[in-house]
């Protein structure tokens, strides 16, 4: 049953979480702050991937943990089945045959797939020094499936060539990926408009879906590449009323995922307001603790 | 506390444990600040406040790095700015490939293979570091990274007995491998404990004491990341630091101020007192992991 | 635990777990003897009851090993024979290398660097395993050695739950490797437990359950060798072995054929019934850590 | 003060011993079954290398323990402050730079300090197939420390040249080892009767001392290589009363490590009286526990 309302980033959650299978020698990891991303993967968990492993932080075999700035990293621990060094988890997982989803958001994305972290501008004398790619760099090339989301689709974030690729899947059509001892997948983009494929290098990317009351066209005019548009664009998937109760009730009642999509302004405004939530719900706890 | 500085011979290449806002040695960083340093080579794996803090207070004569950010609250305000006027040189290497390459250096060779970020830029920029190795097995042009042995390790953890010995009960990141590469280890700890309470859980020790040089308690060490299941992160201290830095100027400066003009204990009473620590304890009791059954 | 030899597909190559007399999967060697195969390409790293009775029970047509030994009880006698009459193939590689070369398979590399052995004249002996690399960073001559992936492990644990989760308490020597470089894993263990049970102590999990392809219940399935510290070695046992093995012929084949015409249960009757499984824990409790102010 | 009456592997033991030291950053493992070894570990912990880092098995941090054959591995566990895969040590102790002292005891030790632990005879059509080194090959190399020990002094077992080299620590030379970044550190050997040194790849073994009672002469003649004597040849110093007195009361009742001494004929009937000793201590407290 399709939910009645949605948001649209709740859209954007129930198609990364499609992508979430429990393929028994595959893992999931909460790296870098992505909480569009975390909610996915534990919407998967706690729907059809049920024993899909997660891991996060030097927490691995974690169960579904509800998202939250001060909470996630406590949770994971307190329900992890094992424990291992960042070096042991990069080995077995981000390096070996083993991850299955990484999500990434990085400032752009270019026709040919590579995402930018690192800089806008030139990088010796960048306009905007990023953050950096942590682990992506390795972990789009090794995982089984790359998802790059974005809380704006326009021609500044999917761009002909990124200004600087810290990270770049490659190759990316399935035989030559194989024939290397690397994990097939295609790289898909989610973004507020649409869906995007990439499944062969040498093929631009496709236009999987757009989401209900978004025409091509617009997705055509926001997209900064060719973008190939079938006959017949389906129309995405929408939220099942199940997926977003999970989603507000259990996985994301403090909302973390909608913050990527404030503009700066707004963020530190918002986020004190959750954080006046997350704090209540602890001085509660040492109050509780003293009455007793 | 006040000796750890000394620890550091000047010049320096001090690698950071913890990741994102998880576990950073943060009594340390606070302490090199108010020793005045300006002569470190930081190497930050995942990096946040800690290395904000030190390119803020200009104790970074150089950064290697794979990340920095202050994730929610925004780009890391001293290191964009650091960055883009050129004033801090910086070396950018991917996550995995910089842990790889730090247990090429625990492992005392000289370089080790990995499936490599083969499609990044910055495998072209940095040849000294990203490589290819041939061998008489038959091998060709597998990616490899070249060892990196950092003069100085910088942890925390949860406690330390006389020996050496480290257990952390939470987020270790790669503070072991961190502890093997590195020519000199210095952990700050929540506590110091008798090495029978470490021996009682040996499976927690997370680096054997014959590696480690120096220990030193400094409870909430870690603050304002978090040191689970002991705290949280301190979202609201990270708040004030970020509204802080983006102000610059006087603000930032009275913020650097503060620091040098206290000690940890003072730092703690400032920043915790009023039963504010408790509270950070209750966050870790008030975090959920969803009972799948009922969901 | 019948079903064990079903996982292991014809011809395979097969790494066991443990080291010296500590924990080898012993109640998985003697269920590969009951089905009565003769084709498995045994990998031991610290080899001895283990490694001698497969090759006592004609189980093998290779073997890789760094050391199999009865230590105190004698030379291996059906290993010394089977080598010495030519019968049983043999690479003989020092046991660093191959731990290093599993943890290789384990990392999805080709080859891993080590500072190796490079006085023995196994190196010479094996240049198809030990090897040089040069890389475009400017080493040359680098000993490596070459990866290695078995197609199954057999270890031996504490405990697992369903999901595959792996707890030793005691020795567990390379299991985790072994596990990550096998493309299938089997684990017997002293019992199987609720996942809770597991992540009480999280911290004792040597081996993810998703690495795991199969966990069979086996109490007592180290004996003869130890489980620490659920159980000492059963020296007496090896004893039996070992003077079965030196009188060769009917005496042997007695042995092998009492462990053919049982199953484990029976086995763990035999061996263990009239309260000797007890004695056996009770030599744990036993052991002595000297005290070292009254010393 | 010099015991009265000691025995000779109770000397062997107290000089290896002397190899100790309680240098921080470095460690000694219990490996492969050399219970001679074993006791000279325990005998430095307890008496000049009281900092001295021990581990056995994957236990690390490890107290002095009780020599036992079913007992020494429960004891160390007891007696861990951490735990670690063979792997880890292995690359944080055997192969970099941590290892202080390895004793090895083989069949055979040629002019050069090569060890043979593989075969007598032809390697590929052996007279006897012998264990195999185990992690010698490297450890030899890479120690700070390497003692080869015998429980006898005869020209088969100190050769010219072994039959195989399983191991050989090369070069020898403390500067050639600098220069490569290994440890330097001579080549020991100790047997029943003398102790031999090698400092030089190009010079041979040199007499360091006999055992009391043990004349120069008959060393020699017993060395299946040419040896380096000094005009003035010192005496192996005696254990203390001390040094017997921690052996046989704390380190090893059970004397374990008389246990290479015997012949193999001997052999199998000292291991069951032992093993009687063992079994009778074991017993003994399951009686307890049942009448509790």
């Amino acid at each position: 049953m399709t939910a009645d309302r949605y948001e649209i980033h709740e859209l954007m959650i129930a198609r990364i979480a499609e992508e979430m299978t429990a393929e028994g020698e595959h893992i999931v990891l909460m790296g870098s702050f992505t909480p569009l991303a975390y909610a996915a993967y534990m919407l998967g968990k706690l729907t059809h991937a049920r024993d899909a492993w997660l891991a996060g932080y030097n927490a691995v075999g974690i169960g579904p943990v509800q998202l939250s700035f001060t909470g996630s990293e406590a949770a994971a621990y307190r329900s992890a089945t094992s424990t291992a060094s960042f070096n042991q988890n990069g080995w077995i997982f981000h390096l070996g045959t083993r991850g299955l989803l990484e999500c990434v958001s990085s400032a752009q994305i270019g026709a040919d797939g590579a995402i930018n972290l690192s800089a806008i501008g030139d990088y010796d004398a960048p306009k905007v020094r990023l953050p950096g790619g942590a682990g992506a760099p390795e972990v789009v090339q090794n995982y089984r499936r790359m998802v790059a989301y974005f809380t704006r689709h326009d021609r500044r974030t999917l761009v002909e060539a990124v200004d600087f690729a810290t990270g770049r899947r490659t190759p990316i059509g399935a035989a030559a990926r194989e024939e290397l001892g690397l994990c097939p997948g295609a790289v898909l983009i989610v973004t507020p408009l649409a869906v995007l494929r990439k499944d062969e290098d040498e093929q631009p990317f496709e236009l999987e879906s757009v989401h209900p009351g978004v025409d091509v066209e617009t997705v055509v005019e926001n997209t900064g590449f060719e973008l190939a548009v079938p006959d017949d664009v389906p129309v995405t998937g929408e939220p099942s009323a199940r997926q977003v109760e999970l989603l507000r009730e259990r996985i994301d009642p403090f909302q973390t995922a909608r913050f990527d999509f404030l503009t700066g302004e707004e963020r530190l405004g918002y986020l004190e307001d959750l954080l006046a939530r997350e704090w209540d719900r602890a001085e509660a706890l040492v109050e509780q603790a003293a009455a007793r | 506390m006040e000796d750890l500085p000394g620890l550091i011979p000047e010049g320096s290449t001090v690698v950071l444990g913890g990741g994102w806002f998880a576990n950073h040695p943060m009594a340390a960083v606070r302490e090199l600040i108010r020793a005045g340093r300006d002569d470190l080579h930081a190497i930050a794996l995942l990096g946040s406040i800690d290395v904000d803090l030190l390119v803020g207070a200009r104790a970074l004569r150089h950064l290697t790095f794979s990340m920095v950010t202050l994730e929610a609250f925004g780009l890391a305000t001293n290191f964009r700015r650091a960055v883009q006027s050129g004033e801090l040189p910086i070396t950018e290497i991917s996550a995995l490939s910089l842990q790889v390459a730090l247990e090429a250096g625990a492992h005392r060779v000289p370089f080790l293979p990995l499936r490599g970020p083969v499609g990044s830029d910055l495998v072209a920029m940095h040849p000294d570091f990203y490589g290819t190795a041939s061998t008489s097995l038959g091998d060709a042009d597998v990616p490899v990274v070249k060892a990196v042995r950092p003069d100085v390790a910088l942890l925390h953890a949860t406690r330390c007995d006389a020996l050496g010995n480290v257990q952390h009960e939470g987020t270790y990141a790669m503070d072991p491998e961190l502890a093997r590469a590195s020519d000199r280890v210095i952990v700050t700890c929540e506590e110091i404990v008798p090495t029978e309470a470490v021996a009682a859980d040996a499976s927690l020790t997370r680096i054997p004491g014959l590696l480690v040089d120096a220990v030193i308690e400094a409870p909430f060490g870690a603050h304002p990341c978090s040191h689970v299941p002991r705290y949280a992160q301190d979202a609201w201290k990270l708040l004030d630091y970020q509204k802080a830095a983006l102000a610059g100027g006087d603000a930032y400066d009275a913020l650097l101020d503060r620091i040098r003009g206290e000690d940890e204990e003072s730092y703690r009473e400032r920043m915790l007192g009023d039963g504010r620590g408790r509270v950070l304890e209750a966050l870790v009791e008030a975090a959920v992991v969803i009972d799948e059954e009922a969901a």
